[in-house]
C-alpha cells in the first residue's frame, strides 16, 4: 500500500491547527502586496497524524534495525539525548537574548569545546559548523587565512587522496583552491612519494581522512603530516572516523593542524534522515585567531562565591561567521551529555568496541568476500560486493538483498579505488548476536550469487517496495507536486 | 548502556580475531601517540545526567519565563504539539540520507512533499531538500548565481537590510572565490534605487531581503525588473510565515528564494538547528545544490521518490560539485512539512495575520509614548519594525530586562549611527497585555 | 518475520541502564531473605528500542487507520494533551504531598469534576474510578449504600437490559445483586411492559446504557426512569456512549440518577492498548453523600487578593474509596486539556458529528447489509455481519477481511441480541474520505461473500499475521515464557 | 482541529441520510430535554490551551523542586528516558485492548513478557494483564479467595500493616458481598503471631504487606505454613523494586502475589494512572480476573499471541465472571515491561540497592538525632521506615516544608496513637546530601 501526498489527502476548508482571533485591532494590510492563493493542503491533524505515521513505518532506522552505513557512524542514539535537549530552560533560548540571561547555555557551550579540545588535543574549537562539509570548508578557509596573512598568496594547491569522500575535493574548489588527487599505495595508506613530490610552495596543505575511508589507520600519518608542513603546508583533518579513536589517538598529536568533529556520528546525535549535522572545528595553537566567531569564553574568572561569566568572543583575524547565530544547539546538548556519560574511559570503550566490531566482522567475511585493504582495520572496512564466478552480481544487488533480512545496506560504491565496494562500519553498539545475524545473511548472499543470482538481482523482496526507477526519476523530473484531487485512502485487495 | 558487549562476547570475539587483547589491534598507531589519557569529567549515569543537564537547563531564562520582543532571524512561534511527536518517531529521527529508497520511503516521500511545500509557499518551481540556515542558503544562492554565468559575471549586489549574519556568512564563504560582494545602504527607497544603481553587466545576482532585516516589505516588481534588465538573477531572502499573508517572491518575478525556516514549527533552541529554505525555477535546477527528491516508480509498478540528479552532489562530481553539502537539516524540514501540513493554508494566514496586527498594535502603541518613532514611518512591515528610541537601545534592554522583558535587538550593533534604535518583533505568541507592559516600560524610560 | 520475545535477545551480562553506586555506606543485608536468583532478560538500550519499535509496528491504531470499534470511541486522540499530561508541574506530584504544595492539581481536579457535572447535569462528581467498569460498581455501592441507608435492606434486584454490556451484569453480581434480564422491544428500546413487571418492592434499581448499544435512544427513557423511580429504585446510567449527546440532552435531566463518564473515549484519552481509561461518576444530589471519597471542594473561597483554596474532603456517608490516591490524574489533565479545547459548543458539535457520521455511514451499509434496528441512531449502529446467500460468511470472515483494507474491524458479537453483529462507531474525528473508503470496502466485500467467500475466510492476507489458533492458546495456556537461549535476530528470505 | 467536517461535506452527507440538519438527527430526544446549554469556559486554541495548563502545572510545587521523602505507596523513582521513548508511540497508546490478533501482535506480545517479567520477579507461575492499582488488585485478590471456596469460607485475615487504602478498597469492594474482613493490629511481632490466630477454618485468605505499610520485611514462612495448615489461600503484596534484591513471595509459598506497579517506570502524577499487579499459581489461572494473553500460532505457522480463557471475562460470562474488569492499565503494563527489559536483573538488584543502603543511612543518621527514634526498631525494613519523633508528625511535616523538604507521611493519618510516628521513605534519587540535609533540619526540631 503507497501512501497518498499530503495534497491529495487535502480537503478545501479542513484544519489542522487554529489559532486565536487577535486580541488587538486590525491594522489594513498594504495595498497591492498581498497574495492571492495559497496552495497548501488543508487537512484535519488525525490525518496528519496517520500520514507521518504511516510514512515513517517505510523507513529503515537504528531505532528499527542494524544499520552498518560506512563512513556514516550509525550508532544507536540514547533516548536521554532526546530529552535533555527538550529540557525548557534550552528550547525555548533565544539566540540573541543577552548574554547575562543564557549562562547556562553559554556554560554548556564552554564545556563542550573544552572537551572537543581534549579529545582532538586542539587548543580551540568553533562550535558554529553545521555539519562535517561545512566543517570542512571552515577548516579549508582557516588554512588559506592563515597563509595569506603571512603574504603566502602563490599557495593555492591542496593534496587530496583517491580515497577521499567527495566532500573534501568540493570543499576545497569552493574554497578557490586546485585539487591534486594522491593515489593510495599497496597497503590502502596514502602514496608517499606521490605526496612527496607534490610538496612544493604552491602547497597549501593536505585534507587527509584519519582512520581513512578504507577504515585504515595510515602507517606514515607522521611522516605526511611532516613532508606537508616541511613544505609550508598545513594538513587538515576529515574528523568523519573519529569514533575509531578516541581515548587511542589524537589527531593534533599526529601532526593534524586543524580538524572537524562530527557530533552526529561520533558523538551519537541522530542522523535525522538526512541531517542535522553539527561539525566542530578543533585547531592548534597557530590557528586560533582564525576561527570563525563567536566562540564562547570566560570574561570572568569564577570566585569563591561567584560561578564563571562566561560570553561571545569573536577571535581577532576571525575568518568570520560560517553562518546565522552560533550552531547548532540543539545537537551540542546531546552531545554534552553523550560525552558526559561516557568520561575519558568509556570513550575509549566505545572507540575499542567500535573497532573490535568491525574487526569481528571482518575476519568473518574474508571467508566469503574478497578484502583488498586486509588488515587489522579501525571501526569499518571495504569488501568487494563481486566475485568472479558471479559476473552478474554486483554490490548493489547484495546491498538489497540484505534488505530482506532486515538490515540496511553498507555504504555502496564508496571509496572509489575499492570496485564494488561494500564499506561497512558495524560501530560498537551493536551486539555479536546481531553481527553473527548478519554474518550468516551476508554468507547466504554469497551462496546464492552462486545458486540463484535471480534472487539478489530481483531483491528486494520483503520490503515495502521493490526497486525504483531512478533514471525516470531523472528523466523526467518530477520535483514536486501540485494540488490536486487524489485517492484519499489506500485500498486492499 | 550502550555498549551490549559481555564479557564472555568479547572474548570470543577476540579470539575469533586471532587477537590476544583489544589493545593489540592498535599497533598502527605509533607508540608514543597511542592511548594518550584524556582529561575529562568523570562519567555520570543516566540518572545523575539528566540531573546535570537539568541544571544547566535551568541557569537560563527562557523566552517563555520573560516576556519577549527578541525576533531579528528567530522568532518565538506556538508550535503545535502534533509537530513534535512526529518528530520523536525513531523511524524518522534514526534513519540518515534515503541513500537506499526501497527502505527509505518515509523520508523520501516526506522531503518530496517538503520540496513541494516550499514551491507553493514561495511561488517558485523546485526546491531542494534543505540548506544548513538562512544564512548558507544565501551563501549557497550567491554560488549559484556565479556557476550560473560560469564565472563570467563576479559582481553580486546585496541589499544592505539583509540580515546582518547572512551577509557576512556569505563574504566568509566567498573569500577564496572571486566574488565581489556590492551592499547599498539601509536608507534604501521603496524603488530600491541605490541598489538598483549598483547593478552593471558584471553583476550575477541581486539579493534582497523580503521582509528585510528591518522587518520592512516592498512591492518587488521594479528591482526584479532592473535585475533582469541587466541580465542578472534575482534573489529573495523570505520569513516563510510572511508568506501565508503577502505575494510569494515567484510572483514577482524572483530566480532564487531562500530564507530561514525556523519559524516554521522549529524551536528557538539558542539559534539552532534550523533550516535553509532554497527555491529556484526549474531552468536552475542542475545547478542548484543540496539534495533533491523525484517522483518515479517501483519494479511492482507503485509510485515511489528517489534521490535525483545525484551527479550534480560532491560524492560523485567531487571538486566539480554545486556544493559541498552533504548532510542537510532532514528533520528540520520534516518539521516543517508536519507544520504546513497542520496549518494548510488557512492555519498559516491566521498566524500570519496575528503578527501582523499584533505587530502593528505594538507599533502605534510604542510610537504614541513621546520620544518614539519608527525609523522607517513609510514604510510596510511584518511582524517586526525598527523603533527610534530616546535613549541607548543598549541601555533600554538593560532596564527591560530588569522587569523580566526581553526588549528587542539593538539594531546599533550591525548598523553604526542606529544605537537609537531598536529592532522589535511580534508574533502570535504576544498577548495585548505583553504589548501594553512593554509600552508601560518603555514610557519609563527616560531622556538622556 | 516474528520478533523473538525480549527474553531471548537476553545475553547474560548485559545492560541497558545502570546506576550510580551508593554515596552512601552499604548496609547489611538481613539473613535468609535475599533473593538468590533473579531471572529479568538483559539488554542493551538499542535492544530494548528496537524490540518494543517493532513490536509497535505490528499493531492498527487510531494513529495509524480507521478504528470504527463500536462502544469503544476510538476517536483521535490530540497530541497537545499528551504534552500537557507531562508537564513536570503535574507528572512530579507525589498523590500525598500536603494540600497546600498541589494547589493546581487540585484547582484542576475542581474544575474537571464541575464541568462533567454540567456535562451530565449532576450535582457531584467524584474522579476515583479507574475506568467504566470501576465507575459502575462505585454507582451500583452508592445505590445500594443509599437504600440500605434508608433502611431498604430487601431491595436486592437491579435490573439489566438484554443489550447491555458484560460489565453491567458482573457490575452487579459483585455488589452483591441478582441480575434480572429485561428483553428489549422491536424499535430497540427497553420493553417496557417487561420492566414495569419487575418494578417491585425488591427492586433496586436499573442499569441503563444510552444511547444504548445499539446505538439508538431509547424512546422511553422518560416513562422507564420514572417506573424505576416509582417502584423505589434507583437509575444507574453506563455512559459509554455519552459521545452522542453531549449538549444535546443531560443524562440527569432524563432521570439517570447516577453516572459513569469515561474519559477514555468521550474525552479523547489515549486508550493505551487496553488502559488506562478513567470513570468519574457522577451523582444526583440525593446522593452526593455517598460518593467514594476524598473529592476536591473549595474550603476557603476566593477574596479578591487570592485564589479559592482547594483541599480533600470525603463526603459523610462516603462508601469508602475504591482505589488509592485520587483516580488517574494524568487522564484528568489529558481530559480536562480536551474539554477546554472545546467549550460547550465545541462538545455539542463533536457529538452532532459523531452521529452525523454514524448515520451516513448506516445510510450507506443498509444497501448490502441487514440492520435489524434501522432508524436514525446516535453515534454508532449495528449491522449483521452474514447474509442468507452467503451461509459459510460470518461476521468475524468480513472483520478480517476488512484488516487487508487498512481497517480496524468493527466490534464483533455485541450487542448480543444481534446475531452476527458489526457494531460500528465511527467517531466524529473521521473525515468523509475515510468513510466513503470504509463503505467501498465494506461494498467489495459483500460482493466477494458471493462471488469469492474463499478470499474472507482465508483473511486476512495483508496483515503481518495470519489468523491466529484461540483453541490452541486455550488448550495449552503458555502464559509466559521462561528464560531461554533463543533466536537473537529475525531471518530472512 | 479534531472534527474535519468542511461545510460542504457535511451538507453532502445530510443529503445522504435524507436530513436537512444535524439538528434532525435528534428526534428522538424528548424537546424538552433536547439541546441543554452547557455553561462551560469558553472554548480555547491549542496555543492557548497549552499556557493555560502550564498555568496550573506552575502552581504545583514538584517533588523535583522540593526535597521529598514522601513514599506510603508511590516513590520516586528514577524512569530511564528509554519507557517514555516507547509509551510516546501511536501503535500503542493509541491502540485499544487486542481483540483482533493479526493487527494487535505488538500489544499481545509485549502483554505477554509483562505477564513473563511479572511472574520471574514474584515467583509465581501466571500474571494477568493487569489490574488498576494496588489497591484494586488487593481488592480483586479477596474476591479470587472467595470464589475459590465457592463462597463456604468468608472470612479474610488481613494484616493491619497493609496500605491504609488497599484495606479500604477492599471493604468497598465487598460492602455488598457475605465477606467479612479481620484485621491484626499493627505491632504484630516477626512470627505474625496475632494475625495466625485470626486464623480458622472459615478462612479463606491470609494476607500481608511485603514490605507491608512501615516499610518492614518479615520471613513469611511461618504464616505461610499456618494458611496454608488451616487450608486457606495466602495473599502478599509487594513493592516490585524490593523484589529486585528479596526473596520473592513466590518461595514462601503464596498463593496470590498482588502489589503496586508504579516504581516500575510509571511517574507519581499525583496519584495515578498507576498498576495492579496481580500473579497466582496456575491452578488458580481460571478463578483470576483480568485479561490474559498466551501463546499460539498463525495459519502460516508463526508464534503469535491471543486473549485466551476469555470466557472468565463479563464479555462473555456476564454475571457470573470473575470480576467487571474490562479496561485495565495496558500502557502502564507496557511502562513496566520497557523498564525491566531496561535494567535487567543487575539493573533492578542495582536500584533496589541504592533504596536499601540509602533508606538505611538515612535510618541511621535520624535516630542519631536526640528524640528520634525507630517506631520498630527490631525488624529489617526496605527502603522505607517508621520514625518516632519528638513532636507532633504533622507540625513536623509543616516546618520542613517551610525548608523547601517534604518530610514523609504522617502515621497517625491512619493509626491512632501514631500521631509522632512519620514514614520516611528513601530511593536512588535521594543524595546523601538531601539526606543529611533533612537530619539538620530535624534536628532543628525541638521538644514539645
Ligand atoms: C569521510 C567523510 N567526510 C565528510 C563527510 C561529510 O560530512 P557531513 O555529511 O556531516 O557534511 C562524510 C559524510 O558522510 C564522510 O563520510
Ligand atoms: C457499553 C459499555 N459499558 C461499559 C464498558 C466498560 O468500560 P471500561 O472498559 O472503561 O471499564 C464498556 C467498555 O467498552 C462499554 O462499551
Amino acid at each position: 500500500m503507497t501512501e497518498p501526498l499530503i495534497f491529495e489527502l487535502s480537503s478545501p476548508g479542513r484544519r489542522g491547527v487554529t489559532f486565536p482571533e487577535p486580541d488587538v485591532p486590525r491594522a489594513p494590510l498594504p495595498v497591492g502586496l498581498t497574495r492571492t492563493i495559497l496552495p497548501l493542503p488543508e487537512l484535519s491533524e488525525v490525518d496528519v497524524i496517520r500520514h507521518f505515521t504511516r510514512l515513517s513505518q517505510l523507513n529503515h532506522a537504528v531505532d528499527t534495525g542494524f544499520y552498518p552505513l560506512g563512513s556514516c557512524t550509525m550508532k544507536y542514539n540514547p533516548k536521554v539525548n532526546e530529552e535533555t535537549c527538550r529540557f525548557p530552560g534550552f528550547l525555548q533560548l533565544h539566540p540573541l537574548q543577552p548574554f547575562i540571561t543564557v549562562q547556562g547555555a553559554l556554560a554548556l557551550m564552554y564545556h563542550l569545546q573544552e572537551m572537543l579540545n581534549e579529545i582532538g588535543g586542539y587548543a580551540a574549537t568553533s562550535l558554529q559548523p553545521a555539519a562535517g562539509a561545512h566543517g570542512e570548508l571552515t577548516g579549508v578557509l582557516i588554512i588559506l587565512a592563515y597563509l595569506r596573512d603571512r603574504g603566502e598568496t602563490q599557495r593555492n594547491k591542496i593534496l587530496i587522496p583517491d580515497s577521499a569522500h567527495g566532500t573534501n575535493p568540493a570543499t576545497s574548489s569552493m574554497s578557490g583552491l586546485t585539487v591534486v588527487q594522491i593515489p593510495s599505495d599497496k597497503r590502502g595508506n596514502v602514496d608517499l612519494e606521490a605526496l612527496r613530490a607534490e610538496c612544493d610552495d604552491t602547497l597549501a596543505g593536505l585534507m587527509i581522512t584519519n582512520p581513512n575511508t578504507l577504515g585504515l589507520f595510515d602507517e606514515h600519518l607522521g611522516e605526511i603530516c611532516h613532508a606537508v608542513h616541511q613544505a609550508g603546508g598545513l594538513v587538515y583533518g576529515d574528523g568523519a572516523n573519529l569514533n575509531a579513536i578516541m581515548g587511542i589517538s589524537r589527531p593534533a598529536d599526529c601532526g593534524i593542524d586543524v580538524m572537524h568533529f562530527n557530533l552526529h556520528k561520533t558523538f551519537s546525535t541522530p542522523h535525522g534522515g538526512g541531517g542535522p549535522g553539527s561539525g566542530p572545528v578543533g585547531v592548534a595553537q597557530h590557528l586560533v585567531d582564525y576561527l570563525p566567531g563567536p566562540i564562547v569564553d570566560i570574561i570572568e574568572k569564577s570566585d569563591d562565591d561567584l560561578p564563571p561569566l562566561f560570553s561571545f568572543v569573536t577571535p581577532p583575524k576571525s575568518i568570520g561567521r560560517v553562518k546565522a547565530f552560533h550552531g547548532h544547539f540543539g545537537v551540542f546538548v546531546r552531545a554534552f551529555t553523550y560525552i558526559l556519560m561516557h568520561g575519558a574511559d568509556g570513550l575509549r570503550r566505545v572507540s575499542e568496541h567500535a573497532v573490535l566490531n568491525a574487526n569481528y566482522l571482518r575476519v568473518h567475511l574474508r571467508e566469503r568476500y574478497r578484502i583488498p585493504y586486509d588488515r587489522v582495520c579501525m571501526h569499518e572496512f571495504v569488501a568487494e560486493g563481486h566475485w568472479p564466478d558471479a559476473p552478474d552480481v554486483h554490490a548493489l544487488d547484495i546491498s538489497k538483498r540484505l534488505m530482506d533480512f532486515g538490515f540496511h545496506p553498507p555504504t555502496n560504491y564508496f571509496p572509489l579505488i575499492v570496485p564494488e565496494a561494500l564499506m561497512i562500519e558495524p560501530t560498537e553498539t551493536e551486539s555479536k548476536a546481531t553481527l553473527d545475524a548478519f554474518i550468516d545473511a551476508m554468507g547466504q548472499i554469497a551462496d546464492e550469487a552462486r545458486n540463484n543470482p535471480e534472487r539478489l538481482k530481483g531483491a528486494p523482496h520483503k520490503t515495502p517496495f521493490g526497486r525504483l526507477d531512478e533514471v525516470k526519476a531523472a528523466r523526467e523530473l518530477v520535483l514536486c507536486c501540485q494540488l490536486t484531487e487524489g485517492p484519499a485512502q489506500s485500498e486492499g485487495a | 548502556m550502550f555498549i551490549p558487549h559481555t564479557d564472555s562476547e568479547r572474548e570470543e570475539m577476540l579470539r575469533a580475531i586471532g587477537v590476544e587483547s583489544i589493545e593489540a589491534l592498535f599497533q598502527d598507531i605509533p607508540e608514543k601517540q597511542r592511548f594518550p589519557q584524556l582529561e575529562l569529567p568523570p562519567a555520570l549515569k543516566e540518572m545523575e545526567v539528566a540531573q546535570e543537564l537539568q541544571t544547566f537547563a535551568s541557569i537560563n531564562e527562557t523566552s517563555n519565563e520573560l516576556t519577549s520582543f527578541l525576533g531579528a532571524g528567530a522568532y518565538n512561534h506556538y508550535i503545535p504539539a502534533a509537530v513534535d511527536s512526529i518528530l520523536r518517531r525513531g523511524e524518522f529521527y534514526t534513519a540518515y540520507t534515503p541513500y537506499q529508497p526501497e527502505v527509505s520511503q518515509g523520508t523520501l516521500q516526506a522531503i518530496y512533499e517538503y520540496q513541494s511545500l516550499m514551491a507553493a509557499l514561495t511561488g517558485m518551481e523546485v526546491s531542494n531538500a534543505s540548506h544548513y540556515d538562512g544564512a548558507t542558503a544565501a551563501a549557497e544562492a550567491v554560488s549559484m548565481a556565479y556557476h550560473h554565468f560560469r564565472g563570467k559575471r563576479t559582481k553580486m549586489v546585496i541589499s544592505n537590510a539583509l540580515h546582518p549574519h547572512y551577509r557576512e556568512t556569505i563574504r566568509t564563504y566567498h573569500r577564496g572565490s572571486e566574488v565581489k560582494i556590492v551592499e547599498d545602504d539601509k536608507q534604501h527607497s521603496e524603488k530600491f534605487e541605490r541598489l538598483a544603481d549598483l547593478i552593471d553587466e558584471n553583476t550575477a545576482l541581486v539579493y534582497v531581503g523580503y521582509p528585510d532585516f528591518f522587518g520592512r516589505l516592498f512591492d518587488l516588481t521594479d528591482i526584479a525588473n532592473s535585475t533582469h534588465g541587466a541580465g542578472a538573477l534575482f534573489a529573495v531572502s523570505v520569513n516563510p510565515i510572511s508568506l501565508g499573508l503577502f505575494k510569494p517572491p515567484g510572483e514577482f518575478g524572483a530566480d532564487i528564494v531562500t530564507g530561514e525556516g525556523q519559524p516554521l514549527g522549529i524551536p528557538l533552541s539558542f539559534g539552532g538547528p534550523y533550516l535553509g529554505i532554497f527555491t529556484t525555477r526549474k531552468e536552475h535546477v542542475r545547478r542548484m545544490a543540496g539534495r533533491l527528491v523525484g517522483e518515479t516508480i517501483d519494479t511492482r509498478g507503485q509510485r515511489g521518490y528517489v534521490l535525483t540528479l545525484t551527479a550534480r552532489e560532491q560524492h560523485i562530481r567531487r571538486e566539480r560539485a554545486t556544493s559541498n553539502i552533504c548532510t542537510n537539516q532532514g528533520l528540520m524540514a520534516l518539521a516543517a512539512t508536519v507544520y504546513l501540513s497542520l496549518l494548510g493554508s488557512g492555519g498559516l494566514r491566521q498566524v500570519a495575520e496575528l503578527c501582523y496586527h499584533k505587530a502593528h498594535y505594538a507599533a502605534e502603541k510604542l510610537t504614541a509614548l513621546p520620544g518614539y518613532s519608527l525609523t522607517f514611518p513609510e514604510t510596510p512591515f511584518f511582524n517586526e519594525f525598527a523603533l527610534r528610541c530616546p535613549r541607548q537601545v543598549k541601555d533600554i534592554i538593560a532596564f527591560l530586562l530588569e522587569h523580566d522583558v526581553l526588549g528587542g535587538y539593538d539594531l546599533g550593533q550591525d548598523y553604526p549611527g542606529m544605537e537609537h534604535d531598536m529592532l522589535v518583533a511580534v508574533t502570535e505568541m504576544n498577548s495585548r497585555e505583553e504589548i501594553d507592559l512593554l509600552a508601560d516600560r518603555l514610557a519609563e524610560v527616560s531622556y538622556d
